[in-house]
């Protein structure tokens, strides 16, 4: 095993990888960028290695500085996490030029994955059923031509990567122009290439995606399906697994889909392949993910795998001692993703101190937190500030678990989506497990928090009025620290 | 002791408060109504409040004129203000702010144009995310503030409207 | 089921019982002393009743007041949580006769279970192994021809009671007089009965436990064992399970005799069994615990199974639908109870404002707290903080993570175990799995915590003495609170 | 600014201080060596500091003249003291107090008599809980300042003991 593992990632997902590599005992390296210097990874690494200013371009997106810190501090590994570099082929190679394993496919596997158009091909080629689309990016000029074969509604996506950028549903001919000049250009700014695929777009589909491991050996298991259809504009907002949807004949077959898609496409380490589940129970291969996805815990909870320990292990050239029949899935779990968003302001990120926090404790839900209480979230980053997933016997009293974490969940400071996911959590449709892509757009599309009651103005002036009096004349900070005066002051 | 008077406004609600310390209780009258409230810490940002005879335990804190209330699992972000300023100028202008700090990308309306309910009238680039800023009902547009491709604060103005009945 | 349960207990488990019942749409009611006026179960009850004054025999013990407090809220159940009026009959009666559901076993088997003659005569009976000893309180005079019959070293026990009190071991005739009196004192003030019992005492035993749930229609299942062994005074510190030396043919017979010896006290709701493992592999029944153990969440964490959801349902007169092939042992867990102790004044009680508090998550790692930032801790209860339980596929995965999770735990105030905690885990000893009730006697009886390092001086220096310098005159508090002048107004 | 001087004691063990705040740093000279240790508050108690070029974040708080320090998973309580008032006078006498408030049950030695560390002195009976007192090391009982059944609060003198090479 790995003496020394670098994590190039920050907030949760770097505190999660953190842990995992420490209960291994494996000596951990954080890189931090400057807006980053008093976060929870930071300081929960044996080493932390400054990578350069807020701008992700310059810090955590910067391959030459990463691997700077990861020979001088004489890491033998790195661990991507999700986003950033994790699925950036050129980072893997060069981690292998360096002679530093990259905890993740081979760089050719990341190429040929990142790219949606030949993913599809390999699926068809292995007669896994696609949408109907194009399998090549598209020219403007031939985008309407295509269109009229595949039929509309239609969708736009961007060739380079996922997570909602880049993506248009078209539903007529003249809306196709506007949509993909869109659609290109956030392409462009989201993943450097503004290739646009076009796809027959699934009216009101299930996101289903299959969680699997392979090592260098050939040996590979699934762990079964995770479902992902509460979304807004294709961001995940609530997961979980198993899929109410998801018979076990069902789960069979899309496991095998899966796992032929990834022995076809030589993966090893963690991977993740996503389904379009349609209305009268047809999947559709989507696409797959070469990294540790961030929904990642509701499979460990299911399975009581620790799937960031099978990632090092297979990373460190162990063969998968895991065998198909040891996977059994117990109970259900929900996950939701707790973002620093104003949803009045159209979900817009929202930044500002974290003045106050309080993590719950509940028997039965796991919070996995990037964030501490005096930290300044800020605008550079992924609004994501921490995921809460309950696990149950049975897929009611997750729900009820979830909801009671997320109402006794504070963060004062950063506007949150808290209130909005309690209000998910409470809607009947949820609750019956009939979900889709469609359920927030169709019933959360101009979700108002409930205006605070007359009695919470009242303690609210209250708090406010006295506080005031009170104190010393300047406003009563969040919490009033002695060191007011040190703040100004930098660590050497 | 004199009352203390303020605003508190909570998005587009504003209230008229006056606070006054009765030894260990604060009279409170807003919008109409007078509250009685006992307020106890119990912990760093966390008190025991009581008012009418309900009890709630709730999480405070503060940063400049900025307050947050947590409590029955809501948080609230109030302004205080020194006095009742109105509304922003509603019946007439209403600026669509930038929500935070990034690149006007497109406008997508002329001055004088009338515009529906959530029609798009720009669109924001931030962190490699557009997100279309829409109308907040029936207007028309009054000025354009911003040249496309311009980085802009946030809470910047972009475009302003007039509210139309 | 019951529409409205009242808690009879504080702390943890009140706080852990009161969340179970809210997950399953049950109202709560909660009650408390003075001294807990604003401790975690109080806030989290939808209702609270104030009881009395600290004193425990005037509150938490006062039988009258409780049943008060639930026929004044319409509670139609209790849970009496553990300790207290936990195993009391009397209270368990006291329910029935005001028609309130008691949610634990009959009243008859409290009295049967609760007298440890009565249970070795019942356990003899059905062929289960006892230690040699006396089947009956033995008078002083009489002491030493039992103690003859029986050899030493004996064991002194209280009939009325576990948990170490009124317990001494004796190794000679000589010492059986003085050890007699001051055994007799202690269980009469801990059980109100100075009734002592004679028993063979096993030089390093392990203590090991089996629980079991039995409906009222005779239906049970038995949900594996936990191991016990790391104990000081009878107190226990450290729990795991499963046990590193019950392989599944001594499971499978541990359980037998644990179900045997429950169904013939006719025994219902949820219920361990301990017994006594000896070297050689031979187990001898030792008392039946008639009550939810502290330790209960380690099987929750191997089966899945909510052992407090399923004492509500049975209580509330359902029948168990849980089946004996469904109960599944995954992984392992350890858990360490968090005490308010000084091990360097012999495990003293301590007291104090919790002045800051940070409790850690960690994937795997569920931590039962029943204290919040500042509260008061004092001396009248238990001094349980809270216990921290690591799951993980295998023991030394499970203690990797507990350690870690210890370490970053943060209870500033009162003095704790948090450092003897973890020099325990770090023991080769314990890491070897071979544990007995000998093992802190044997390694750890003058523990010391580790003198802060010359740094630590320094930075504590610093932060006084520039604290100081640049505050307001008193003394920099733990948290500076606007409200502080507030601090004298009581509640109305 | 003059640097201040205080006592900052551990358990047995007290370290004269000698603290003074330069810009960004405050020098610490303690038991002989001097440190230049770094301080920034990063949340609610909870501090990044610095010295000599290792890095800590630890958690602090105060409560009058007792401090708590978290650092590397332990926690430390240190009393301020104004001066050394010498530890306590343990080469003659030293009192084997009650660490909490409790009745003190049974005394278990005479005036004069010569006892071995680790043996019993007296029993103090706190929460229905039995805790043996024991003597800290070889030493002869000088004083018995209790008698038997009597409630003593935390920290009361009860044996006074001499202690003997």
């Amino acid at each position: 095993m790995f003496r020394k593992v670098l994590v190039a990632n920050r907030g949760e997902i770097s505190v999660r990888v953190l842990r995992a590599c420490r209960e291994l005992g494996i000596r951990t390296v954080a890189v931090y960028s400057e807006a980053d210097e008093d976060s929870l990874h930071v300081w929960l690494a044996d080493e932390a290695v400054p990578i350069g200013p807020a701008d992700p371009e310059r810090s955590y997106l910067h391959i030459g500085r990463i691997l700077d810190a990861a020979r001088a501090t004489g890491a033998e590994a790195v661990h991507p996490g999700y986003g950033f570099l994790a699925e950036n082929p050129e980072f893997a190679a060069a981690c292998q030029d360096a002679n530093i394993a990259f905890i993740g496919p081979p760089p050719e596997v990341l190429e040929a994955s990142g790219d949606k158009a030949a993913a599809r091909r390999l699926s068809t080629r292995l007669g896994i059923p696609v949408l109907a689309g194009t399998d090549h990016p598209v020219r403007d000029e031939e985008a309407l031509h295509h269109a009229r074969r595949i039929g509309f509604p239609l969708l736009l996506k961007a060739a380079g990567g996922g997570g909602g950028r880049g993506m248009r549903v078209v539903r007529g001919s003249e809306e196709l122009a506007e949509a993909l000049r869109s659609a290109r250009r956030e392409a462009l700014a989201a993943f450097g290439t503004d290739a646009i695929l076009l796809e027959r777009y699934l009216e009101r589909p299930r996101h289903i995606e299959v969680q699997v491991l392979l090592d260098r050996y050939g040996n590979a298991v699934h762990l079964g399906e995770r479902e992902c259809s509460i979304q807004r504009r294709y961001q995940k907002v609530i997961e979980e697994a198993p899929s109410a949807a998801v018979d076990p004949g069902m789960r069979e077959r899309l496991a095998q889909a899966a796992l032929r898609i990834l022995r076809e496409a030589g993966y090893v380490n963690a991977g993740t392949v996503e389904f379009l589940l349609d209305r009268n129970g047809d999947f559709y291969f989507l696409e797959v993910n070469a990294r540790l996805q961030v929904e990642h815990p509701l499979t460990e909870l299911l399975t009581g795998v620790d799937l960031v320990h099978q990632q090092l292990r297979i990373a460190a050239g162990e063969a998968l001692v895991l065998r198909q029949e040891e996977v059994t899935l117990r109970g259900w779990a929900v996950e939701a993703r707790v973002y620093a968003e104003d949803p009045e302001r159209d979900f817009a990120p929202s930044t500002g101190t974290v003045l106050h926090l309080y993590e719950p404790h509940l028997p039965g839900v796991r919070v996995d937190s990037g964030i501490r209480a005096g930290q300044r979230i800020s605008v550079h980053y992924d609004p994501l500030l921490s995921k809460v997933i309950a696990w149950a016997p049975d897929r009611s009293t997750a729900i009820a678990r979830l909801r009671q974490a997320l109402a006794s969940y504070v963060i004062l400071g950063p506007t949150t989506n808290l209130a909005f996911l309690q209000d998910v959590l409470d809607h009947p449709v949820f609750a019956s497990g009939d979900l889709s892509t469609a359920f927030l757009p169709d019933h959360f599309a101009d979700w108002h928090p409930d205006p605070p009651a007359e009695e919470a103005f009242a303690l609210a002036a209250a708090l406010v009025g006295c506080g005031r009096a009170k104190t010393s004349p300047q406003p009563p900070e969040g919490f009033v620290d002695p060191w007011d005066r040190l703040r100004s002051w930098r660590l050497g | 002791m004199r009352p203390e008077r303020f605003v508190l406004r909570w998005r587009d609600r504003a209230v008229e408060v006056e606070v006054l310390e009765e030894s260990s209780q604060v009279r409170v009258r807003a919008a109409g109504r007078e509250f009685l409230v006992s307020i106890r810490p119990v912990g760093p940002n966390v008190y025991a409040t009581a008012a009418d005879g309900r009890r709630w335990l709730v999480h405070f804190a503060s940063e400049g004129d900025r307050h947050f209330l947590h409590l029955d699992g809501e948080t609230h972000t109030f302004a205080r203000e020194v006095s009742i300023r109105g509304p922003e100028p509603e019946p007439s202008g209403q600026d669509v702010r930038a929500p935070m700090p990034g690149v006007v990308t497109r406008i997508l309306v002329q001055t004088g144009q009338v515009v529906e309910r959530g029609e798009p009238l720009y669109v924001l680039e931030a962190m490699k995310m557009e997100s279309v800023m829409r109308a907040p009902g029936r207007a028309r547009v009054v000025a354009i503030r911003v040249e496309p491709g311009t980085q802009v604060a946030g809470g910047a103005a972009v475009v302003e409207l007039e509210r139309l009945p």
